[in-house]
């Protein structure tokens, strides 16, 4: 096994491969820009070097400094985490070039994947089901109305290159369809520095299911069930569940969608972790849609139901290990839910909300779990993707992890910024997603309908008092001259009242 | 703390007080500003205003909407695209300008119908939060 | 279901037993004494009651008060917690008599369990292994002479009333038995408010494993499986793990000590949640020891490798339905340790350290839980068990699930006062743990032959550079005039240079 | 932050340093008393006493033997039992008097051996942390 492992990210992805490596005794070396230096993830780290200034194409982006990083820490192995360099082709073959073990898969795997007009392709050869859907890039608008002609409206435009909903659009008719791709390619060039799209036909209100897999360098490949990710905004995924409440209704589509992805992942000799992402029709169906090269954000609620530490079978195969678990090891307890606590404010259009932490109070008790990467008085830094931690429950049933994620988020406080923390509470009590009546469409409808989050009308006058109270406090600590002879409000003579009786 | 009823209040935590009234117990998390305390209480929000030190009001929430207003960057952030120009008519809920940050586009529409009378936003620049970008008559 | 229940209790265990109240929807009261009104638990709670000034006597053991703080709440239900009230057969038949469910065993089933010596004949009849020993209470001295000179010393005096090592005392030759009864009948007085002593053959270096049951009204009884509690310090336990890894290495004997634990619980017609605990001798037999008529202080890790909530089935079946689960459904997966943390210095014989938690930060990440009732800012009192947390772990196995508690137990920090957090890693290091074998002197012998916990060399030099670092900081803060013109130390020297290089 | 080796300190949180020297890191947690700087790392305790404010020294960790001792409370709870009296002559480590609390009683032990020289504790009596329960010389 390894000695020493470099992590070429941040955050609390950062800080989750740690711990594996430290309960594996395996010494971390973290990397880190201007903005991340009191990040807890260099705090954490046994050793850390810094990479460059903040702008990520400057620090977390730039190979050369990894890998000169690896190379005066002596790390034997580096582990990419997610985003940034883990889906990159390039870095991985320059580990490979540097006698650097990449904790991924091959780069010539990264490359086939990359490609999601590739990818397509190889799933169909591989015999997996894919949308309608252009395989190659597209010249321009003029194409893709072509395929409209064939198929149909609504139609997605995604980029060959892409990821995370960056440079993908809906078009719901011809008339938006150049300004839609104008937006998309612009998008996809400032995201992957590659403008080139491609084409599908819409599926209406589909289900996003993904399915974990994990190989050794020996052609042994497992799947770890599904987890469902409809529940996003912006085309990003910000709750997902395992199990699937439509695959845990299903007899046997776990195991026909593990097949299709495992059959996608040999075809691309894939091994170490990675994810096939379907999306599923209204009627059960599903269709390929990508594979994604790296671990997940979302993996914690698979270790959660199977009882596997991803990152410690990732760590295993990268050191050439054979995979130690056949399918028949891999089981399934229970049901468990992650929310991505991000610093937004979900009800202005989940807008950014960097700053200062001013307080943190965190879930804690049975069936919670949390993986995160701040403390009380950080400043999430403008630079980076706003999220704050994932908030993940286990329960012994979909029922009572909902019961047990309400009454984590009733614990969870993070003062001083927006969060979406109250956000999933509403969610959570919706009735479309109590049924399972998931869908990538999801939350826009639920902010449609949503009820507003009222309070219960005893607490008005709480709030009231407590201000008057605090209020009173704070002059204490600094007395205004001249607030005795004012004749008191009503709201402090109910604070006088109520704490003096 | 014997009491049977009445408000009963204590500060756990800077900033943080239980309280116990009728029985009923209540933790209540403050944020204060310049001009008013926020009380949330199991995640709802109350604003209360500070307009004078001998006199406060529960906020209504909401902003005023007639006459001029400021389209201000509520983050900082880098203006990638202008939409309208000086002197345009906008329509509410129209796109003004594209704020990027965090990886992520924001475009920040018209909060009511009038002309722009301002823009001093500027195409590449680097914004702080707090700052007008328009102002709309 | 109940709609409101009141825990008669405080600290982590009523935390704990509000999360599920809240998982069931359930509203919950907290009861508080003059030292508690700032604890977690009535922050928590719904709402909440005093019942009296400090001293557990005069709140927290006061059934009348408890009673009329239910009363006046309109609970329908008491959940005793572990300690107070939870085994006090009267505080039972109290709340049967007001119609107030009792969330435990019948008071008669209490009664029986309560007096050790008729719970030994409880378990002889029921067939049990019991250790040799006088199955009624001592008249005195000379009687437990007598039984000294039939089965030899070392030889174990205990109180009739007793649990938690009150009362307790090894005599390892006749001149000390004298003294040694004093001091038990007189803690005994104290604690239980009954002096009765009992006395039994002292099995040398045994372990202590116990069984976790629950039961519900209508005679349905299974087991959770087995605890191992050796750790102890004082003859309480800060230290448990489920599987035992005695249990684990021999096949059928988890069935053996359950059923034997069952067939005990039934002549008692005991239902609800119970432990039976049993002495295991170096051969690997096993010895009914005493019932435990509550939740214990340790069921985290039982809930852990069993995935149940054994705080919802309380509640379940003190409502009256029948238990959900048969023995077929309770299935072992993993490993799981629990770390007592206490407020107390294990370099100074355990001595208790009350006072303001200055600072706090937890562990949080994969297989971790952490069942609590304090928070920064807040003071330990003086009048309660110093126990502050639980920190718990769950791993695939007892390897992974050691090395996941040294890094759980490394994340952890509490200042301003002591803790026992560096001598679990110190135990979790030693290489008898490690083999697991264990025995309830465990913690005696540990200490007679732990090594020193040494810093690595290079941790003095960075201390001292903090320290200057510090001191410095503290100096801008409020700078003193003479300052400048001191000649540097030699640490204040190297803190300088290191810092500004 | 860009230099290759020597150390650099940030102050994370209050009391809390996390250190970078020669590639590695550390987080180092202090607290002060008067007269020293605890500094903890993990879990390690090292003990930085100031005597003078131009003059810090490392502790060795262990308290002097010789002259007079003091037996202190080293936390508040209540003298259950006297087992020594004002002049006895005791031996090192022989129990002096049983003090109660938090429900643990915990014996008292001299320091040293020596004659009982003072002994203010009484029994039943409360006694707070600090307080000089006897003096052995």
């Amino acid at each position: 096994m390894f000695r020493k492992v470099l992590i070429a990210n941040r955050g609390e992805i950062a800080v989750r491969v740690m711990r594996t490596l430290r309960e594996m005794e395996i010494a971390s070396v973290a990397v880190f820009s201007d903005a991340d230096r009191a990040s807890l993830h260099v705090r954490m780290a046994d050793e850390a070097e810094w990479v460059g200034p903040s702008p990520s194409t400057e620090s977390y982006l730039r190979i050369d400094r990894i890998l000169d990083a690896a190379r005066k820490h002596g790390a034997e192995a580096i582990h990419p985490g997610y985003g940034f360099l883990s889906e990159n082709a390039e870095f991985a073959a320059a580990c490979e070039a540097a006698g650097i073990a990449f904790i991924g898969p091959s780069s010539e795997s990264i490359r086939r994947m990359g490609s999601k007009t590739a990818a397509r392709q190889m799933a169909v050869a591989a015999g997996a089901p894919v949308v309608p859907g252009a395989h190659t890039a597209l010249s321009g608008p003029a194409e893709a109305r072509v395929f409209a002609e064939q198929y149909g409206y609504p139609l997605l435009l995604k980029a060959v290159a892409g990821g995370g909903g960056k440079g993908m659009r809906r078009v719901d008719s011809a008339p938006d369809l150049d300004a839609a791709f104008r937006d998309a390619a612009s998008e996809a060039q400032r995201s992957f520095n590659n403008p080139e799209l491609y084409v599908e036909k819409l599926i209406e209100r589909p289900r996003h299911i993904e399915i974990q897999l994990m190989g050794d360098r020996h052609g042994h490949l497992v799947h770890f069930g599904e987890r469902e990710c409809s529940i996003q905004r912006r085309h990003q995924k910000v709750m997902e569940e395992c199990p699937s409440p439509l695959v845990a209704a299903r007899p046997g589509m776990r195991e026909a969608m593990g097949e299709a992805a495992i059959r996608v992942a040999r075809a691309a000799g894939y091994y170490n972790a990675g994810t096939v992402e379907f999306l599923v029709d209204t009627a059960g169906d599903f269709y390929f849609l990508e594979m994604n090269t790296r671990l997940q954000v979302e993996h914690p609620i698979t270790e959660l139901v199977t009882g596997q530490d991803l990152v410690r079978l990732q760590l295993e195969v990268a050191a050439g290990q054979p995979l130690r678990l056949s399918q028949e090891d891999i089981a399934w307890r229970g049901s468990a839910i992650e929310c991505r606590i991000y610093a937004e404010d979900p009800y202005n259009n989940f807008f950014p909300s960097p700053g200062r932490i001013t307080r943190l109070t965190r879930p804690l008790g049975p069936g919670v779990r949390l993986d995160g990467c701040v403390y009380e008085g950080w400043t999430v830094p403008i630079d980076y993707d706003p999220l704050l931690a994932k908030l993940a429950v286990w329960s012994e049933s979909r029922d009572t992890a909902i019961a047990r994620m309400l009454r984590a988020l009733r614990e969870y406080d993070v003062a001083g910024i927006h969060t979406n923390i109250t956000f999933f509470r509403q969610i959570l009590e919706d009735a479309e997603f109590r049924a399972g009546r998931l869908h990538t469409r999801f939350v826009d409808e639920f902010l449609e309908r949503r009820r507003p989050f009222d309070p219960p009308p005893d607490l008005a006058s709480i709030a009231e008092l407590v201000a008057a109270f605090h209020l009173k406090g704070v002059a204490q600590t600094a007395p205004r001259p001249d607030a005795a002879c004012a004749p008191p409000s009503r709201w402090l003579d109910i604070g006088r009242r109520e704490a003096l009786r | 703390m014997k009491e049977a009823g009445g408000a009963q209040i204590v500060a756990v935590e800077p900033g943080v007080y239980s309280v116990l009234l009728d029985g009923r117990s209540y933790e209540a998390r403050v944020e204060q500003s310049a001009d008013c305390v926020i009380v949330f209480i199991d995640g709802h929000r109350f604003e209360v205003k500070i307009n004078d030190p001998r006199r406060w009001s529960r906020s209504a929430g909401k902003p005023g909407i007639e006459g001029r207003s400021n389209v201000v960057a509520n983050m900082p952030g880098k203006i990638v695209r202008l939409l309208v120009a000086e002197g345009d008519t906008v329509e509410a809920a129209q796109g003004l300008l594209v704020v990027e940050a965090m990886k992520m586009q924001n475009e920040m529409k018209a909060p009511k119908a009038g002309r722009i009378v301002a823009l001093p936003a500027r195409e590449g620049e680097t914004v702080a939060a707090g700052e007008v970008l328009a102002v709309i008559e």
